[in-house]
């Protein structure tokens, strides 16, 4: 195909580097481009329009936009640096060429690429005081005021340059020089002050209360490949505005009639842009159908590079001043009062050859004989829609303009301006005059005055369009909207069926009308009915037509009674990746360690996830299974000693004189008479009385306790102190701190503990009766090292905690295994501990309960006051919560003595039929907890179980891998239930 | 004896060579991490800090007595714009709320500063004074791209105007709570809680990696 | 070439205008009042009724979930209901003559941690015992079902395992709704859209009548399914209701060829996906934390689970968000909905179905038409009348740890 | 994202803070005074309209303290941005 790409002489070619030449292949065939086109544009230039087909009906398509609006042209793009996965699906005019780009087209379904993606994502967050999004002539013009008063300013824009519609433009001049130029210059200044960013490349997606705007900016992708280490490809900017100028342009409808999708027509302001900016002429015989002046312009343009059109189609009865003028400079034919009906074309492609034309009656029905022009290009306008979606995210009104036949914003949102083509400004001295203003407006409205501004601007906020007078400014003259254009052959619209409305899905004026047909008024409806404007071109071609349809069919006044569907985040699609982030792998979300964590890993423990901590689970020795690992370990605890990194736990000093008072409420038991020197097991209780933390607290001194709280719950319960403290009891002096961080803590648990502590703290007397259960010192270790050191056990067994300040953990612990060598001190995980414990029947607050479970039901009332109204008391006297039936704990025996009942289990009674598929078969409960015993020489668990104290001793069955196992129900303390190996 | 008594000499110091600082296995990658000239920005931990948790109001009598501990007054809060108080190279208060402040001093000094004592000022009164000196580490981030790799995932604004030297903010950090305290233009030193200081480490020297390499033309 | 959906019937509904009196006025013309009526007319001759909606017919939550089917719930009440709920989906498509695209594909809940494990276990095992499908699966067995789910130990929350139900699946929420108005306009149903309850008339303890934009309705007999507006439209006759309305945020993708087979749902990282079968991926997660009737939530909500997706499923890195939206859940204390008579006399509420009322949409029906028709609550639903707020008998699946949605 | 404004730290984004549904919800003086209705809405019954709502937030990951506001749920603005402090 013979190259479409233009001279110096015939087109600026502002996007374009006509000196560098880029090598891609597209679905396996070699093209060139050149430096600033995007796939598409190097394609028009190749004369070659056509796409993939069509998503359903596999018709032919070709380019039809030249940005974020296109619905046809969607490419499926390989990985442009090593590493990087395949694009799976993407607009052909928004992909920036560089050089070896490899890339196919679609067929409407993406495809994902297996290979991980190895490319690098981030976040940035960011404040300002002015947010410009758009970097068009209203846009630049805002953000240069505001960058010159010293406000803190941002202008973001999607594409490579400044200019927005001015890179399509031509012979534009401001400030008596090329328009391009102005814009580049004028953002360069600002770029001189300290305070001005400017972010090319970057799409505001997302506008969210309080001004916070999403914007995604593309890094590298323009860029040749490369290894970069540490560059993001994309990055997503989290932006805080003080105030925010919306600049982001318009964008043209295209005009539905009877073939209206064959490759070659295309958006006549796509057709400038390919012209001016990529330096490329989309065909050769071209015609131009309209409903208003826009497209004048593009007339000038085309005759300029000399390839004036064959005719121009206009919907309108007579030709405007400007129309007119154009026209006799140019020598263009123009046809008035008349509509393209109907296209031809051939080969494969499908590409264009002719179009068909008719005359309007008043009525907007075509009449009149027909003329048939050839053309391989159709460049259309329908109207312009001005880019309201981050407006309209916010709230912001949206209201049907009749004169400029468009939705426009019509209420503003606090601290918003909109300006430009977005605000229905079509006039370019308008634009830049209110978008100057609004600079201005935002960076005083932050306290900052612009330079020359002499008094402050007036606060017109986004105005009503349709109390706005006379509309003498107007650049796209008066447009006679065209919403159903007949078609020569069928005279009924639920037979329009290539009348495309949304190309990207196959749906037609027909399919619309369907559901118009089906009793469906709402354009939501139609929407999903049809699934017209759910792609991910976001109907910026199809919605507004598809209200335009409607209204007109429905007979409603204007489209502004059918209203439109909600616009939604985001504006342009967004890869998950860059959302994520640096969210993947180790940073995905912090793994909590603890000062001796590197011990562990050292000694091959197998780490369980506790919340966000990391927590040894048992530590395998060469060959070991967990079971084998966790039976040495748990008979180390019960035969000799073991110790366990117990750091994890909440801890939380509390001081005040009213400390025993709030204990006394926040606790089921009673705190406040703990003696100095002890501590005491606690559980507390949601209002509604269920369990949801317990630990032990103890006493330091009259106004201070040590609380402890689960792995899990230590930031919730600190929260809950802190809440009802505040906003229930402020009367109370208490004052709390966490410290869970500050201690590093070992237990040492087992028969030999006693002698193990004696070996590192010489100084304390360990003997029971110097420092019984639950009584705690403060000693020096024998390495110098500050601890205090607790007697408290979850494990029956003779134990000690000792807390060290956080940074001497790992020496403490290698202090304590050096001390307890000679008994061939064991380190446990989590498993054995959980063995250890529930061989004694405790509970694991998360695991045992869930949210469900009172003290009573747990059999802990001896933990529960009888006299102090704890928080959650008066919801265990309630109907459902007093019964005597309830779930409770207890202990389960596989009578087997072999099966290991799984976590989870079910219950049933020992007669009860297993048949559920006559009908649910009732539960008596469940194992919370199971585990091999060491010191039992079998299987164990805890379950809660229906009324399950009345029922110990009763034997019932539980399915395990399709078997019924039978199941004894006991005591929940399997182990030394006189408490007889507590003190050593 | 009671444990009222026996409250401990936890917070003296212990002998030197057994801590083990939260951020001390990732010494090497944070010296290899550096990045030097107009780019530049380096992490460093500053170990064994001092660090004392007050719960007090300013102008309460336990305020005043533990200002006078500390030997440096409490700052009055972002209201009126006083976070800091005191050298922060030398003894400060770091605003947290209304009635809670962290006393910092870098240096490592613990053995010097009479923990215990200062911990004594509150007798009688309410409040309360706690040896956090375990509970967070400080890590330090210097150079001309500090400020960007923290607003990689920093909450509050970083700019001078609401941020300047003598700004401290609790905060987020990417998803870690931690205070945010700017001593100088580009310096800028953070405090994660111990255990999240792996993590605070590993997402900062990944967020400086960039600058290592040329700055990408926008 | 891509396959296009089945088409839609050409006559769905007509739009009458209200009627002076109705044996039974419905309030709230999304999935659940729709299903009250046509139960109501199907199961229990009640026909003249009327669906009253504020706006377009089933635009409120009905049009903004991820149209997840399940019934693997952990206690026996929430089992029962929903179980009785996807037995009547297996039968709609034929009941009601049009496809809505029911897919049984499955649904995966995944274990990230070893009490995620025990709790999978637990419910397994109580659903076998009830009669709901469901099966423990080790990591390789969840990549047999779902091979583009990571189950790589190295990633911060590897799966440890999930629970599978065979016989869950999604289907086409839009043409749920339709085909339940279809059915119901043919049966004499009028639904009304653009037709806002603004108040009851009552006759002491009785109601007697609603006030719509569109005039006064004489009725005895008002079923509430509102979700969204409960509270607001409860107090409307006075009725304070256990309900907090939260955002709950939703999103898609493009269209994709066929990568995800069935439907996964993580807890513990907070994101459920399928893939629609037009192609595009369906992903949602938690509310939002506050109170709100925006229908618009916090975008770090959709990053949280995009940072989620993409390590379950590293393949999902260049897909692309195209449209996120949000509906507003009535949530309940104990995460269970009420089903229940009120206080006022011919008065019912239908609400608090939080995160998961489309699944629940035809048991939902069935029991309150029943509860409607006769004055009493179905045994499905009985459970859920407001009385178990006194006595604590409540039905708490998040305490369960059950999976929201 | 919402902006908080905390009335010690001033505006802060939303994920700094921690919901706390309905204000000025006072523990019962005597719980066990209540009968079960009553007891019932203590602990469930909240106010939720749709519109102006005074509710609590606390600033978790700054000052932790608890305060007061009136924000409308509809428009998610906050009408009472400098808070209360409790």
């Amino acid at each position: 195909m013979t190259s479409r790409r233009l001279g110096i002489d015939r087109s600026p070619g502002y996007g374009v580097d006509r000196d560098a030449e880029h090598s891609f292949t597209l679905d396996g065939e070699a093209h060139t481009g050149l430096s600033g086109d995007t796939v598409a544009s190097a394609m028009v230039a190749a004369g070659e329009l056509p796409c993939g087909p069509s998503l359903y009906l596999g018709r032919a398509r070709g380019i039809m936009g030249a940005g974020v609006e296109e619905p046809n042209a969607l490419l499926h793009v390989e990985p442009r640096s090593p590493g990087h996965a395949a694009e799976s699906m993407l607009p052909a005019t928004t992909v920036e060429l560089v050089d070896g780009l490899r890339a196919s087209w679609l067929q409407g379904l993406g495809r994902l690429d297996e290979t991980p993606d190895g490319a690098l994502y981030d976040h940035t967050r960011v404040h300002t005081d002015v947010l410009v999004v758009g970097a068009g002539p209203a846009g630049i013009a805002a953000a240069s005021q505001a960058a010159a008063s010293g406000a803190r300013t941002m202008l973001l824009d999607e594409q490579p340059a400044p200019g927005g519609s001015l890179l399509s433009s031509r012979g534009e001049r401001i400030e008596s020089t090329d328009a391009v130029a102005w814009a580049r210059r004028t953002v360069d200044d600002a770029r001189t002050a300290a305070e001005f960013t400017y972010l090319p490349r970057t799409t505001a997606v997302g506008s969210y209360d309080a001004n916070y705007v999403v914007a995604v900016e593309n890094r590298t992708d323009h860029l040749p490949a490369s290894e970069r280490p540490g560059v993001s490809r994309q990055r997503v900017w989290h932006i805080r505005a003080a105030e925010v100028i919306l600049a982001a342009g318009a964008h043209e409808r295209p005009l539905m009639f009877a073939d209206d999708d064959r490759p070659g027509i295309m958006l006549a302001e796509a057709v400038r842009t390919y012209l001016n900016r990529y330096a490329a002429l989309a065909g050769e015989q071209i015609v131009v159908a309209t409903t208003n002046d826009s497209v004048y312009s593009l007339l000038e343009d085309l005759a300029e590079a000399g390839a004036p059109p064959v005719a121009v189609v206009d919907s309108r009865p007579e030709a405007t001043p400007r129309a007119a003028a154009v026209l006799e400079a140019t020598g263009v034919r123009g046809i008035f009062d008349a509509v393209v009906t109907g296209s031809d074309g051939d080969g494969d492609a499908g590409r264009l050859t002719a179009v068909t034309v008719h005359r309007l009656d008043r009525d907007d029905v075509p009449v009149g004989s027909v003329e048939t022009l050839s053309a391989d290009l159709l460049a259309v306008s329908g109207g312009h829609s001005p880019v309201v979606h981050l407006h309209s995210q916010r709230q912001g009104g949206i209201a049907w303009d009749d004169v400029l036949a468009a939705f426009v914003p019509s209420a503003p949102v606090a601290r918003q301006q909109t300006v430009g083509a977005m605000a229905g400004t079509w006039s370019l001295s308008r634009a830049l005059r209110t978008g100057a203003e609004a600079g201005r407006r935002a960076a005083e409205a932050c306290g900052f005055r612009a330079e020359g501004a002499d008094s402050p601007s007036d606060s017109p906020q986004t105005r009503d369009p349709l109390a706005d007078g006379p509309r003498a400014d107007l650049d796209y003259g008066p447009v006679r909207a065209l919403w159903l254009i007949g078609a020569p052959d069928a005279q009924d619209p639920a037979e329009w069926s290539t009348h495309f409305v949304d190309m990207q899905r196959d749906q037609t004026v027909a399919d619309a009308l369907r559901a118009v047909g089906a009793g469906m008024r709402s354009v939501e409806h139609v929407k999903r009915y049809t699934s017209i404007s759910t792609a991910n071109d976001q109907g910026r071609t199809s919605a507004v037509n598809t209200v335009g349809l409607l209204a007109t069919v429905l007979g409603a006044g204007h489209p502004g009674q059918v209203g439109t569907t909600t616009y939604r985040a985001p504006y342009t699609p967004v890869p998950f990746a860059a959302l994520a982030g640096r969210r993947r792998g180790e940073l995905f979300e912090p793994a909590r360690i603890t000062n001796i964590h590197s011990w562990h890993a050292d000694h091959g423990a197998v780490f369980e996830d506790v919340g966000q901590w990391k927590r040894p689970r048992y530590y395998p020795r060469t060959g070991e299974d967990m079971e084998t690992a966790v039976l040495r370990e748990c008979a180390a605890a019960r035969g000799s000693v073991g110790f366990q990194d117990v750091s994890t736990l909440g801890k939380i000093e509390i001081r005040g004189t009213d400390t025993g008072r709030l204990l006394d409420r926040i606790y089921t038991g009673v705190f406040s008479k703990l003696r100095v020197g002890r501590g005491r097991y606690g559980l507390m209780c949601t209002p509604d009385g269920m369990i949801f933390d317990d630990g032990v607290t103890l006493r330091i001194a009259d106004d201070r306790y040590l609380m402890t709280t689960t792995t899990g719950g230590a930031a919730t319960v600190l929260d809950w102190l802190e809440e009802w403290h505040q906003t229930e009891w402020p009367e109370l002096d208490v004052a709390f701190t966490s410290v869970t961080e500050q201690w590093s803590t070992v237990a040492v648990v087992g028969p030999k503990s006693r002698e193990v502590i004696s070996r590192i703290a010489p100084e304390l007397d360990v003997s029971n009766e110097a420092f019984g259960f639950m009584a705690f010192r403060e000693t020096t270790l024998r390495n110098g090292v500050p601890a205090r050191i607790c007697r408290v056990s979850f494990s029956g067994e003779l134990a000690f905690e000792v807390n060290v300040a956080n940074f001497c953990g790992l020496a403490t612990w290698e202090l304590i295994a050096e001390a307890g060598a000679p008994f061939d001190i064991t380190p446990y995980g989590t498993e054995a501990m959980h063995v250890l414990r529930a061989e004694k029947g405790l509970i694991i607050v998360g695991q045992d309960t869930d949210g469900t479970v009172t003290p009573q039901d747990a059999g802990m009332g001896w933990a529960v006051s009888t006299t102090e109204d704890f928080i959650g008391r008066r919801s265990h006297s309630r109907p459902d919560t007093a019964r005597q039936d309830r779930k409770h704990l207890v202990g389960v025996l596989p009578a087997d003595g072999r099966t290991l009942l799984p976590e989870g289990a079910q219950l049933v009674g020992a007669q009860t039929p297993i048949t559920p598929e006559e009908g649910p078969v009732p539960m008596l409960g469940h194992v919370t907890s199971s585990y091999r015993s060491a010191a039992l020489g079998r299987p164990f668990g805890l379950a809660m179980v229906w009324d399950g104290r009345n029922r110990i001793g009763e034997v019932v069955r539980s399915p395990v891998d399709g078997r019924l196992v039978d199941v004894e129900l006991t005591s929940p303390v399997h182990f030394d239930p006189e408490g007889t190996r507590r003190d050593g | 004896m009671t444990a009222d008594q026996t409250t401990a000499d936890q917070a003296s110091a212990p002998p030197a060579d057994l801590r083990r600082s939260p951020a001390a296995h990732l010494t090497e990658q944070m010296r290899a991490g550096d990045v030097d000239g107009p780019r530049g920005v380096r992490l460093r931990e500053i170990p064994f800090a001092v660090q004392l948790g007050i719960r007090a109001e300013p102008g309460a009598p336990s305020g005043r007595a533990a200002a006078e501990a500390w030997g440096v007054g409490l700052p009055a809060g972002p209201r009126a714009g006083e976070t800091v108080t005191g050298d922060p190279e030398g003894r400060h208060v770091i605003w947290i709320s209304p009635d809670e402040f962290l006393a910092v001093e870098p240096s490592g000094l613990a053995g010097l500063i009479d923990v215990r004592g200062i911990e004594g000022a509150l007798d009688g009164m309410p409040g309360q004074i706690v040896d956090l000196s375990g509970n967070r580490t400080i890590l330090e981030l210097t150079g001309p791209s500090a400020r960007s790799v923290l607003e990689k995932g920093c909450h509050v604004d970083l700019h001078p105007r609401a941020f300047p030297a003598g700004a401290a903010a609790s905060t987020l950090l990417g998803p870690v709570q931690a205070i945010v305290h700017r001593t100088r233009e580009d310096v800028f030193r953070i405090l994660p809680r111990a255990s999240f200081a792996d993590y605070t480490v590993r997402w900062l020297l990944d967020g400086m990696a960039e600058f290592a390499g040329e700055e990408l033309i926008r | 070439m891509a396959e296009m959906l089945p088409p839609h019937p050409d006559f769905l509904w007509r739009n009458p205008e209200p009627k002076s009196s109705y044996d039974v006025v419905i309030v709230g013309g999304g999935g659940h009042g729709l299903a009250t009526a046509y139960y109501l007319a199907s199961r229990y001759g009640i026909t003249d009724v009327a669906v009253l909606e504020k706006g377009w017919l089933a635009g409120g939550n009905m049009a903004r979930n991820t149209a997840i089917i399940r019934s693997n719930y952990l206690w026996d009440e929430s089992a029962a209901i929903y179980e009785k709920s996807l037995k009547l989906w297996e039968e709609l498509p034929a009941e009601l003559d049009y496809d809505f695209l029911f897919s049984q594909r499955g649904v995966l809940n995944l274990a990230h941690t070893l009490q995620d494990v025990r709790d999978s276990r637990r419910r397994v095992g109580a659903n076998h015992l009830n009669g709901v499908d469901a099966e423990f699966l080790e990591p390789l067995q969840v990549r047999e079902i779902c091979p583009i789910i990571s189950i790589d130990d190295m990633i911060r929350y590897p799966v440890m395992g999930a629970t599978y139900q065979p016989r869950a699946g999604i289907a086409k929420h839009d043409h749920v709704a339709w085909a339940l108005a279809r059915r119901c306009d043919e049966m004499g149903v009028d639904i009304i859209q653009n037709c806002e309850v603004t108040g009851f008339d009552k006759d002491g303890d009785r109601v007697v009548g609603v006030e719509t934009a569109r005039g006064r309705i004489s009725t005895e007999t008002v079923g509430l399914a509102v979700a969204g507006r409960s509270s607001q439209a409860a107090a409307l006759a006075g009725v304070r209701l256990p309900i907090q309305s939260h955002p709950l945020q939703a999103l898609v993708s493009e269209l994709f060829e066929p990568v995800h087979p069935t439907v996964v749902m993580s807890n513990h990282v907070h994101v459920y996906v399928s893939q629609a079968h037009k192609g595009e991926l369906v992903m949602g997660a938690g509310v939002d934390s506050y109170n709100g009737f925006g229908q618009r939530g916090g975008f770090h909500v959709i990053e949280d689970q995009m940072a989620a997706a993409v390590e379950l499923f590293p393949i999902f890195a260049r897909a692309h968000l195209i449209r996120t939206w949000g509906g507003i859940v009535d949530t309940t204390p104990d995460a269970s909905p009420i089903i229940s008579p009120t206080e006022v006399d011919g008065l019912y509420v239908n609400c608090g179905w939080g995160t998961g009322g489309f699944k629940g949409t035809p048991a939902s029906g069935l029991t309150f038409a029943h509860t409607i028709a006769t004055g009493a609550p179905h045994p499905l639903n009985a459970p859920f009348v407001l009385e178990r707020f006194e006595t604590g008998h409540l039905i708490d699946e998040h305490g369960a740890a059950a999976v929201a949605h | 994202m919402l902006l908080i404004t905390c009335p010690h730290c001033g505006p802060r984004d939303e994920v700094e803070f921690h919901y706390g549904g309905q204000a000025h919800v006072a523990y019962p003086e005597d719980p066990q005074a209540l009968d079960d209705a009553a007891w019932a809405h203590f602990l469930f019954y909240r106010d939720n309209p749709a519109g102006a709502f005074a509710e609590r937030w606390q600033h978790s990951a700054g000052c932790r303290k608890w305060f007061d506001v009136v924000r409308d749920t509809v428009t998610y603005e906050f009408l009472t941005p400098e808070g209360g402090s409790r």
